[in-house]
């Protein structure tokens, strides 16, 4: 595996109560492959994101992000430095519209507070509607995001994520909740917006079709560990990822 | 300060501390389990006041024994709870449990104004002095100082007694364990079957007749009078902050907490004296956000 | 015009000229329009789904930083006098509202509420400096420099805290639709996703504790001058109570509620408690319970609902195009 | 229309206030504006002043009213609060057009009025209110008060005990917190220090406004057992004071000092016990020694007791002394002004050098407005045939000294005072 480390964490450990939610996860993230992580339910992958995101403090171990030891960080820091995130529950301003939540994460990401100046009029309102164009959200511009099916939602979420212009983009699930016949066309859209921003994602993923497609990198979750770790099509036809993990999917 | 003195105000403020513990532990046990501020709350404490202080002047003074007063306390504490606080939970809460945090606040402060001026109403704006359950236990000499039976033994017996037996009762009882889980995790208590309409009922009825209990003990060594019940559910409130929202052991740990601040306070500083609850629970929130035996459970994201 | 925007203009121009028409309603309008000051300060703070049960504090502090400031001079101008207690509201608006960002919903309400309470047992205990429930005076200032008989320093202070409200409610209406506004909004939403946004939202709501600091600095100031005295109850929590209960009647959402309601709320006031003062405050408890439960966007929202309804009927047809 | 009458209205009082030497029309009534508690904790003096307002205006205008025109009442509550309070006071003054306005019982609520009614020109009479402060710092040509005000009330306290208990070595104060409480223990402090320098101040408590428990404070006094025990509050608070210290003992070890009990006395029943001092802030009592065998006195106390069901407390003789001032103002303007009707200003200017006698002794308007009243001291005895605390040993002290003089500071003057003065303040002893 080639290309610059972006992120990685070192001997990360982490319990609630008695239950081992992360143990020694040792793991490289490299600038330009995108990484799925697969892994029965409970196997820690959110916690995993909550910790690279700043969530969550590990017990032991450290979180590097461009060379620097970013474990102690909040998550905002993290924002700040390049580390987006979009949810499995879509985390969106329910009192605000699709184009007013994209607008909220532009200023936040330009850090244009403006305090007396309506936010429909802020400079970054073109490159919203624009990227609101490449997730295919044009018509729901102007819709609350409350009353939006969970797909678009999902969208928008992400959507949100890469307004902020990281280098570096976490995704739970990003399809789930998609109904199935659409998954890889929504897939598809992200994965170009992508692309287009020259991001890097990290994403959890239970559809094997989906991480076979769009994946550069497998790592496999397992109780808290990292059982495997490598490409897709090793990773993949592994008999004791077919039999734990891939077994369970299907 | 003398040993003496330390001892005299570790009494004052133990007798004090058991009070407001059985008003701030109605409250506590209330939002631990509705999620809900009840600044009404203070009003039931009022009103175990003044039910025992205006039938135990009129029964005392009819010629009835003082020793009556005792029962008469426990009949108010159930009687606001269920006549009052019954009604107000069905009637009204129960209405409101999906409406945003600050909704649900502002409809128990209404809820409150109504009750100071029913409170008025009935009893009027001047105050009810009424000891005769505190002088039928007499006073006993401590270093030299007279104290009544009634503060320095009753109350905090009747506060331990109060805490072991909720504690037995949320431990050993259906009802109690009901109560427990939903405290815990109230949609997985709702989801394996637990009917939470009728467990914020019995709550709720539960917390107003602590307060009013609380009031009707405290009827005995003070003045009745209209205000009691804001100044109440700020100190209450002091205390569950102090302790961290539906900790019930807890609110024993922060009332004895600032009963003793405010007792020290009078032989130390007394200008402060006031002012002590809230410096102890700023104090405490500085250091400790979630209250000295709260917990924070991260959302789940 | 539409008709919406037009009947306010006309409910502003009729504020305006009423003290012309019946001269004694002048400063019942100027206490009305300074209370709504800090109501709208509770509106901001409502917007991030916080309600606060102490905000009388800040509109207490400036009060009696114009009062002392009138004392140290020997008698006080206008304009500085607004302008201290504006600066004490912000100052201790930063002291407080660090600690208090951290906390939200019922600690952030009751917290407000202690320090309020705080500062008024220090109004009352430090008597010789506050001069204790008595309070202090404030003598009459001058204006630009001018010396007033009452009846006309009356009229410049209508007029002045006129102004002033209607600067107030549209820089506050800028500052919640700005994106900071929007960001400060977004806490009653999403506080997590904030996060996430890179910002900081103890700083954004910091900054709304400060702009509703403001608003309730100059309420303060312009109440002490229109009493002529400051006392404590200006720290009360009846007061705060008083804000909060505004603002829900006048209705939350938009900044003209808070003066609507004010206006309303002070109007039945003066004229309620004459008779209705021993069960004031139940009629308080049953309106709040009234508007919570069956208008929650207060009178305010009545209105938009009013004026809606208007609107689309004539034009039932349109209304599936938008669809 | 409403707006026309109102500024007509505005325009003539500008006229008549311009042209005092007009003679007014005698008008269908005497306006008077009324400001007392009728709700709160204060109403405990306030609705027995309005109960003797009302009984006294009746007697008056049964009896011809003020020169020919009868009196008519506005009360104003306030309880209310200060907004509501000065709201009303404005509608009193310029839509009721009130001639005089009385208020108030609250210092606090004085501090409000006074420039107020200044800046409105209204005659306004400070009935109940005890702050020396007001007219002490500033010259008002509208305010005036109709009693004694704190400096008096405080000082004849000192010196009662001075002259019963001399030998006092330890002293305690428990007052309410707010401006009355700290004002008078700082008043009796001055006073007493420089007239017995001797003494120490073993404890101050000032336990918040409306406390309904002192158990820490009792306890603490206990231990610190001071001969005197200094108190001015008044209503719930002393009661609840009093009545607690009585039940652990207190009141056994230490002599208290009530300034303000005359106006509790009933509602202690046995609580109090006998052998502490009880002011009245003034000459007044139910058994006033001088006036309790005057016919009218009797007959005034048997029908208020009649009417509601108590004994008349001091806001009543405050009431009885307003209206006396407000009647006898009047006649006197009448007269001087030729048997005409006299205009505001006159009546006004009239004040000044006023001497009325209410239900007490007579006071006399002072050239800043202060009225002279006598203080009235006694100490507490158990007695068959009352439920309650009498008073015996009863000292009157005339405030023609023990008033701060014209153009000073009570709080300098106190301090020029020394122990032989003790003896130079004319004094009357009665017992029961």
């Amino acid at each position: 595996m080639t290309g610059r480390v972006l992120m990685e964490a070192k001997g990360v450990d982490i319990r609630f109560g008695g239950v081992v939610a992360a143990h020694e996860i040792n793991i490289q993230i490299h600038e330009g492959h995108n990484l799925a992580i697969i892994g029965p339910n409970g196997a820690g992958k959110t916690t995993f994101l909550n910790i690279c995101t700043g969530y969550l403090k590990p017990h032991s171990g450290q979180i590097f992000f461009d060379g620097a030891d970013v474990t102690k960080l909040q998550p905002r820091h993290l924002v700040r430095k390049g580390v987006a995130r979009a949810f499995q529950i879509p985390q969106l301003f329910t009192e605000h519209t699709v184009l007013e939540n994209l607008l909220i994460a532009a200023a936040a990401q330009s850090r244009r507070w403006a305090p007396f100046v309506p936010m429909q009029r802020i400079p970054e309102r073109d490159m919203m509607v624009e990227l609101l164009g490449m997730v295919k959200c044009s018509h729901i511009a102007d819709r609350p995001v409350s009353e939006l099916p969970e797909g678009q939602r999902k969208l928008i979420d992400i959507a949100i994520a890469l307004a902020l212009k990281p280098k570096l983009l976490f995704m739970d699930e990003p399809t789930s909740g998609v109904a199935s016949s659409e998954k890889f066309e929504v897939l598809d859209i992200i994965a170009n917006a992508l692309t287009e921003a020259k991001v890097t994602a990290v994403f959890v993923e239970h559809d094997i079709g989906i991480v076979e497609r769009f994946a550069d990198e497998v790592a496999v979750w397992n109780r808290g560990e990292v059982t495997f770790h490598g490409t897709p099509g090793d990773i993949l036809s592994h008999p004791d990822v077919i039999r734990d993990v891939i077994g369970e999917e299907v | 300060m003398t040993l003496q003195l330390l001892a005299l105000a570790i009494f004052d403020g133990v007798a004090y501390a058991a009070l407001v513990f059985l008003v701030a532990v109605g409250l506590t046990l209330t939002f631990g389990v509705l999620k809900v501020l009840n600044i009404a709350h203070g009003s039931f404490y009022a009103m175990g006041a003044y039910i025992t202080a205006s039938i135990g002047g009129a029964i005392f003074a009819a010629g009835f024994s003082p020793w009556l007063a005792f029962p008469l306390m426990l009949i108010a504490g159930a009687l606001v709870g269920i006549v009052v606080g019954g009604p107000v939970e069905k009637l009204l809460l129960s209405r409101i449990y999906e409406l945003e945090d600050v909704l649900q606040i502002l409809v128990t402060f209404a809820v409150f104004l109504i009750l100071e001026d029913v409170q008025r109403l009935i009893w009027g704006g001047q105050p009810f002095f009424e000891s005769s359950a505190l002088q039928v236990l007499g006073t006993v000499d401590v270093f030299d100082i007279t104290y009544t039976v009634y503060q320095l033994i009753l109350l905090p017996m009747v506060a331990i007694s109060v805490l072991v037996s909720l504690r037995l009762f949320l431990r050993r009882t259906l009802m109690g364990k009901l109560i427990l889980a939903v405290t815990e995790d109230r949609e997985a208590a709702t989801s394996v079957g637990i009917n939470a309409e009728r467990v914020y009922f019995v709550t709720f009825v539960i917390g107003a007749s602590l307060a009013a209990f609380g009031g009707a003990l405290a009827s005995a060594t003070t003045s009745v009078l209209p205000g009691m019940g804001a100044d109440m559910i700020v100190l209450s409130f002091a205390v569950v902050a102090t302790a961290g929202l539906g900790r019930v052991e807890g609110a024993a740990v922060a009332a004895l907490l600032i009963g003793l601040g405010r007792s020290f306070a009078v032989y130390l500083w007394p200008e402060i004296e006031v002012l002590v609850p809230y410096l102890i629970m700023l104090f405490v929130l500085l250091i400790r956000p979630e209250g000295l035996f709260g917990t924070t459970h991260p959302r789940k994201i | 015009m539409s008709l919406r925007t037009f009947l306010p203009a006309v409910l502003v121009a009729l504020v305006a000229v009423l003290p012309m028409m019946a001269p004694t309603t002048q400063v019942l309008l100027t206490l009305a329009l300074a209370k709504g000051l800090p109501v709208l300060g509770v509106i901001v703070l409502l917007h991030a789904g916080q309600v606060s049960f102490g905000h009388a504090l800040f509109f207490g502090v400036s009060a009696y930083a114009a009062a002392f400031l009138a004392r140290v001079y020997g008698g006080g101008e206008l304009i500085s006098m607004v302008a201290v207690g504006v600066l004490a509201a912000v100052a201790v608006g930063l002291v407080v509202g660090i600690f208090v960002v951290r906390y939200r919903h019922i600690f952030f309400g009751m917290l407000n509420l202690a320090f309020s309470m705080i500062f008024f047992s220090v109004l009352e205990k430090f008597y010789y400096l506050t001069g204790g429930s008595d309070g202090l005076p404030v003598p009459r200032p001058t204006v630009a420099g001018f010396d007033m008989e009452r009846a006309g320093f009356e009229t410049v202070l209508f007029y002045l805290t006129l102004a002033l409200c209607l600067v107030a409610a549209w820089a506050t209406h800028r500052f919640l639709c700005s994106p900071i506004g929007n960001m400060m909004r977004t806490i009653k939403t999403n506080e997590l996703r904030l996060e996430y946004l890179g910002v900081s939202a103890r700083g954004v709501l910091l900054v709304g504790y400060l702009i509703s600091a403001v608003l309730c600095g100059i309420g303060g100031a312009l109440m002490a001058v229109a009493q002529g005295v400051v006392t404590p109850e200006y720290v009360w929590w009846v007061r705060s109570g008083e804000f909060v209960f505004i603002a829900i009647l006048g209705g939350s959402g938009s900044v003209s509620g808070a003066f609507v309601g004010a206006l309303i709320y002070e109007a039945v006031r003066t004229y309620a408690s004459a008779f209705a003062n021993d069960i004031w405050k139940m009629v308080l408890g049953v309106v709040l319970l009234g508007v919570i439960l069956y208008a929650p966007a207060g009178v305010a929202g009545l209105y938009a609902q009013v004026m809606d309804r208007c609107r689309t009927r004539p034009a039932n047809k349109t209304v599936d195009e938008d669809q | 229309m409403m707006g026309i009458r109102n500024i007509a209205a505005a325009l003539a009082m500008t006229l008549m206030a311009g042209g005092a030497a007009l003679a007014a029309d005698k008008p269908a009534d005497l306006k008077v504006g009324i400001t007392a508690f009728l709700s709160g904790p204060a109403s405990i003096f306030g609705q027995p002043a309005k109960a003797a307002a009302e009984m006294i205006i009746k007697d008056m205008n049964a009896n011809g009213g003020i020169g020919g025109v009868p009196v008519k009442a506005y009360y104003v509550d306030e309880g209310a609060g200060g907004e509501a309070l000065l709201a009303e006071y404005r509608r009193l003054v310029q839509n009721v057009r009130a001639d005089v306005m009385f208020a108030s019982i609250s210092s606090g609520n004085c501090n409000k009025i006074a420039p107020l009614a200044e800046d409105l020109k209204i005659l306004n009479l400070m009935w109940d209110c005890g702050t020396q402060r007001i007219l002490e710092e500033k010259k008002y040509r509208y305010v005036f008060r109709t009693q004694a005000n704190a400096a008096p009330e405080m000082l004849a306290t000192v010196l009662y005990l001075l002259k019963t208990k001399p030998d006092f070595k330890t002293i305690a104060v428990v007052n309410q917190d707010y401006a009355w409480g700290r004002d008078s223990w700082h008043i009796f402090h001055t006073a007493l220090k420089a007239m017995k320098p001797d003494f120490k101040v073993v404890a101050e408590f000032f336990p918040k406004f409306g406390a309904p428990d002192f158990s820490t404070e009792i306890s603490r006094l206990q231990a610190l057992r001071p001969d005197v025990i200094f108190s001015t509050a008044w209503g719930g608070d002393l009661e609840t004071f009093v009545k607690q210290a009585s039940q652990r003992g207190l009141t056994r070890n230490s002599t208290f000092i009530l300034p303000l009990a005359e106006s509790s006395l009933q509602g202690f029943g046995k609580a109090l016990g006998a052998g502490h001092v009880v002011g009245g802030r003034g000459d007044h009592y139910f058994l006033h020694p001088e006036k309790k065998n005057n016919p009218d006195f009797k007959k005034f106390v048997a029908d208020f007791k009649a009417k509601t069901g108590a004994y008349p407390i001091y806001p009543v003789f405050h009431m009885s002394q307003a209206l006396a001032a407000l009647k006898t103002v009047y006649e006197k303007a009448i007269a001087a002004n030729g048997g005409e009707w006299p205009s505001h200003e006159q009546v006004v200017d009239a004040m000044p050098g006023l001497t009325f006698a209410g239900l007490g002794r007579p006071v006399t308007i002072r050239s800043d407005g202060q009225g002279i009243e006598d203080q009235l001291l006694g100490t507490s005895v158990v007695v068959d045939g009352y439920d309650f605390p009498l008073m015996d040993n009863m000292m009157i002290f005339d405030s023609d000294v023990i008033t701060t003089p014209v153009g000073k500071l009570s709080a300098d003057w106190l301090k020029t005072l020394t122990p032989a003065f003790i003896d130079r303040v004319p004094v009357k002893t009665y017992s029961r």
